[in-house]
């Protein structure tokens, strides 16, 4: 009988033990979580991607519930968390306007001629490094699709050019593509500004002329023609100013060179 | 030398997790990003030398004159389990970056077969408690030198034109034999034998 | 305070079933088991030393080790050695002729690798010891006139069942000399 | 048997099988299954600790504080095992020396716990059963069919009988660490490529 009663009151006590360590331990490293950053959390979309500049949902949360951070700062959650935020923290929410990640360029294949064939690693960062860029444009799109794959929300897809394509109905501003794109091609643009400057190129322009048949050769006549002037050229690049400009689209006809877009009305 | 022989062997020769098999659950699961793979061999490394401490005392203070060494199983998890729950709740409190990245991770390192398999080795090979500290900090060095590699090596591989079928964890899987195909090659090194 | 105490008397209750009926479980299962285990020891006991009608234990100096008699003669000794395999402690069996000849062994128990290191247990394995004196009981990796093949993939494990071997065979013929009872 | 258990009993197998999709349990997987003997009898060990566990463990759930689940989750699969081992060595003492150091392992064994936190403490007594049987289940099927494929080409044996011609060379990397993960790799692949779905 002793052996039974030796093992109970042991493996007993430990259990004992332990549950009172735990128990206290619980109380004394425990952590006052604010309730409302714990609701805050809750209503956040939890995908951690940084865009609202602070660690992840949890520190944007935080700030939210007790630094009185602005309560539209989530991108991806966009103006239905910005709402359900303030409603939490019994603020109204500052008004918000949606941004898109837009490309700023058309060097597909078929305009902008490689320099030589890359068959490394899929990805722009790597094809960068290799000789300044396969294309012949050093400015350019490489298509590796580093951004499409960076993207969260499946937003990004890269078409037979190789340039890559965003669906604006899935685009949620997160910002990964801007960092994933060694060139930093991608800007977010407000969804009501379309007409887009689709080149970076710095080269001169007799030079872009020969490298891409849609490069933006400095001939400013966009600047000229513009009527509220919301369109100036630097470093031989022509861009636009998103406030001021009041989409008259004079830019677009004007560009000899098609490299002023408008994109496709949002569907 | 024989306490080097014993660490040698454990980190790099046996290597718990690419030739014996144990700590597996989570070597797959958290080496897709490396700087998670390093704050889990902190986390693993720590509470591991401290459960072999613990576990060496609690077999030969209490166990072995009580003739309770059937109980030794129920024991040695017990203490490991409340060991882990301790750090978490360390961790929650004072490094919550750190808690937050690793957060699903910490009650796996419970079910983590590598820490209790070490607490038995350290009794079946009858080690004195320094010679089970020494094999305990070789095995989780092994464990911290084989998920390190893994996981640089992993985001390698992400990179790499790898067939549909294989994305993921199959690729991760044919990795993890070739690593362990490598780690065969220290077999004999200092006279100890696979 | 009380939640504190009701969390650690949960799981004192617990414990104290669970180490309860396991300590129930271990003396239902330890008569049965022993039994299992001294008839396994027989019929091992009869298989090191196979024409050994009769076997004795003996102890001296506190070792255990078993004489084999047959027609008033010794035909063979026995005795368990430890060694420190792949997988943990290997327990073994170990048959010896009175010149010091190797009869045949037996794995008490191992924890080696199942598939690799249990393959000495096999009679392929067994069969290179029989007849082997000191001299010849090595891998052939190991020494120039070793005569033992190890098993592929699990050289731990043969090293130390020859190394549990060697012991055997230096132990039992010095404890059968010190052994006054009988002639 | 309602559809709803159905359902409990066959997730473990095939949607959630542990080994292929969760990718859990994977340390004795690895280990035990240099050959088909083996990995069943590890499988079936499992299966009754998981299925038994869960079982207690769905039948505590109200007891239980959440911050003291996992040590009592714990200590509840460690009685089964260290029971499980002593019936084991006192009834089946053959399949005991072969699985000998894996048995008090299956207490780490993640599914027994993961199933027990996802889904027993969560669930009543009946689906905790099925389930838990279920996934132990899946857990023997994986366990098994590894075991043979490495038996076979590795040894040349299944369940120990000749089954390759005698020229055959048996594949030792099979047997071999190494050999496991790049088997289960291309399994899980081929897996992939007839449900066409990623895990």
């Amino acid at each position: 009988m002793s052996l039974v009663f030796a093992a109970v009151l042991s493996f007993g006590l430990l259990g004992l033990l332990l549950g009172l360590g735990l128990a206290l331990a619980g109380r004394r490293f425990a952590v006052e979580t604010d309730p409302r950053e714990e609701r805050a959390l809750a209503a956040l979309p939890g995908v951690n991607c940084g865009a609202c500049g602070y660690p992840g949902c949890g520190g944007y949360a935080h700030a939210v519930a007790c630094k009185g951070e602005e309560t539209n700062r989530c991108p991806v959650g966009g103006a239905a968390v910005a709402a359900s935020l303030a409603a939490l923290m019994g603020r109204e929410a500052a008004p918000f306007e949606k941004r898109i990640a837009r490309l700023f360029c058309a060097g597909g294949k078929d305009k902008c001629p490689e320099r030589f064939t890359y068959k490394g690693i899929i990805s722009c960062n790597a094809a960068n490094l290799v000789g300044g860029g396969h294309k012949l444009c050093s400015w350019g799109c490489l298509g590796m699709g580093s951004c499409a794959d960076a993207c969260p929300f499946d937003a990004i897809a890269m078409n037979e050019q190789g340039l890559p394509v965003v669906d604006e109905a899935k685009c949620t501003a997160c910002g990964r593509c801007v960092l994933a794109c060694p060139r930093g091609l991608f800007q977010l643009v407000p969804q009501s500004k379309r007409v887009i400057v689709a080149c970076s190129s710095k080269d001169k322009g007799p030079e872009t002329r020969k490298i891409c048949k849609v490069g933006c050769i400095a001939c400013r006549l966009c600047e000229r023609n513009c009527p509220v002037k919301a369109i100036a050229v630097a470093d031989n690049l022509a861009r636009h100013d998103f406030k001021a400009c009041e989409q008259h689209k004079v830019c677009v006809q004007k560009c000899p060179q098609k490299t002023i877009v408008v994109f496709p009305p949002s569907s | 030398m024989r306490l080097f022989a014993i660490f040698f062997g454990a980190m790099i020769v046996n290597n718990i997790l690419l030739m014996r098999f144990l700590g597996l659950c989570s070597f797959f699961g958290i080496s897709n990003k490396l700087e998670n793979a390093v704050s889990m061999t902190w986390a693993v490394t720590f509470v591991m030398a401290m459960a072999s401490l613990v576990t060496w005392g609690l077999y030969h203070f209490l166990l072995l004159p009580l003739g309770l060494v059937f109980l030794r199983t129920a024991f040695f998890i017990l203490v490991i389990a409340a060991l882990v729950q301790l750090v978490e709740m360390y961790m929650k409190k004072n490094a919550p970056g750190l808690y937050r990245a690793l957060g699903i991770y910490l009650p796996l390192i419970t079910t983590n077969c590598a820490i209790l398999a070490v607490a038995f080795l350290n009794i079946d090979y009858g080690y004195s408690l320094l010679e089970s500290l020494v094999y305990t900090v070789g095995v989780s060095g092994g464990y911290g030198v084989a998920i390190v590699l893994f996981a640089s090596l992993r985001e390698r591989v992400d990179k790499a034109p790898v067939p549909e079928a294989f994305k993921g964890y199959p690729i991760a899987f044919i990795l993890a034999g070739l690593l362990s195909l490598a780690f065969m090659g220290f077999a004999g090194m200092f006279g100890i034998q696979l | 305070m009380k939640t504190t105490l009701d969390a650690g008397l949960r799981l004192f209750v617990v414990c104290a079933v669970a180490a309860g009926t396991l300590a129930l479980v271990y003396r239902g299962t330890q008569a049965r088991i022993s039994a299992n285990q001294a008839e396994e020891k027989a019929r091992r006991l009869r298989w090191v030393l196979p024409d050994c009608p009769q076997v004795e234990p003996r102890t001296t100096e506190g070792r255990e080790w078993f004489l084999g008699r047959s027609e008033g003669r010794d035909c063979g000794y026995a005795i368990e050695t430890k060694a420190k395999g792949y997988g943990g402690t290997l327990s073994l069996l170990v048959g010896v002729s009175p010149e010091g000849r190797v009869l045949g062994y037996s794995i008490l128990s191992h924890k080696e690798t199942p598939g690799l290191g249990d393959k000495a247990a096999k009679p392929a394995f067994q069969a290179q010891f029989k007849g082997l004196g000191l001299e010849k009981l090595r891998l052939k990796k190991d020494s120039p006139e070793g005569a033992l093949d190890a098993l592929t993939a699990a050289t731990i494990t043969s090293r130390a069942v020859t190394l549990g071997v060697r012991e055997a065979v230096e132990s039992v013929i010095a404890l059968r000399a010190k052994d006054g009872t009988r002639p | 048997m309602k559809s709803s258990d159905w359902k409990d009993f066959t997730n473990g197998i095939v949607r959630e099988n542990p080994i292929f999709r969760l990718l859990i349990g994977l340390c004795p997987a690895l280990a035990v299954s240099t050959s088909a003997v083996d990995a069943l009898g590890m499988g079936l060990a499992t299966t009754f600790v998981l299925a038994a566990s869960n079982g207690v463990i769905s039948l505590l759930r109200t007891l239980i504080p959440p911050d003291l689940r996992i040590p009592i989750f714990i200590v509840v699969v460690s009685t089964f095992v260290t029971a499980a081992d002593y019936l084991m060595l006192a009834f089946f003492p053959a399949i005991h020396r072969s699985l000998g150091v894996f048995v008090p392992l299956i207490v780490v064994n993640c599914i027994v716990l993961g199933r027990a936190e996802a889904f027993a403490y969560r669930n009543e007594v009946r689906a905790s059963l099925l389930d838990g049987l279920g996934m132990g289940l899946g857990f023997s099927l994986a366990l098994g069919l590894l075991g043979a494929l490495r038996e076979v080409f590795g040894a040349g044996t299944l369940f120990g009988l000749a089954v390759m011609p005698a020229s055959y060379p048996p594949l030792l990397l099979l047997v071999l660490p190494p050999g496991a993960f790049l088997l289960i790799g291309l399994l899980i692949a081929g897996l992939n490529r007839f449900t066409r779905r990623a895990p």
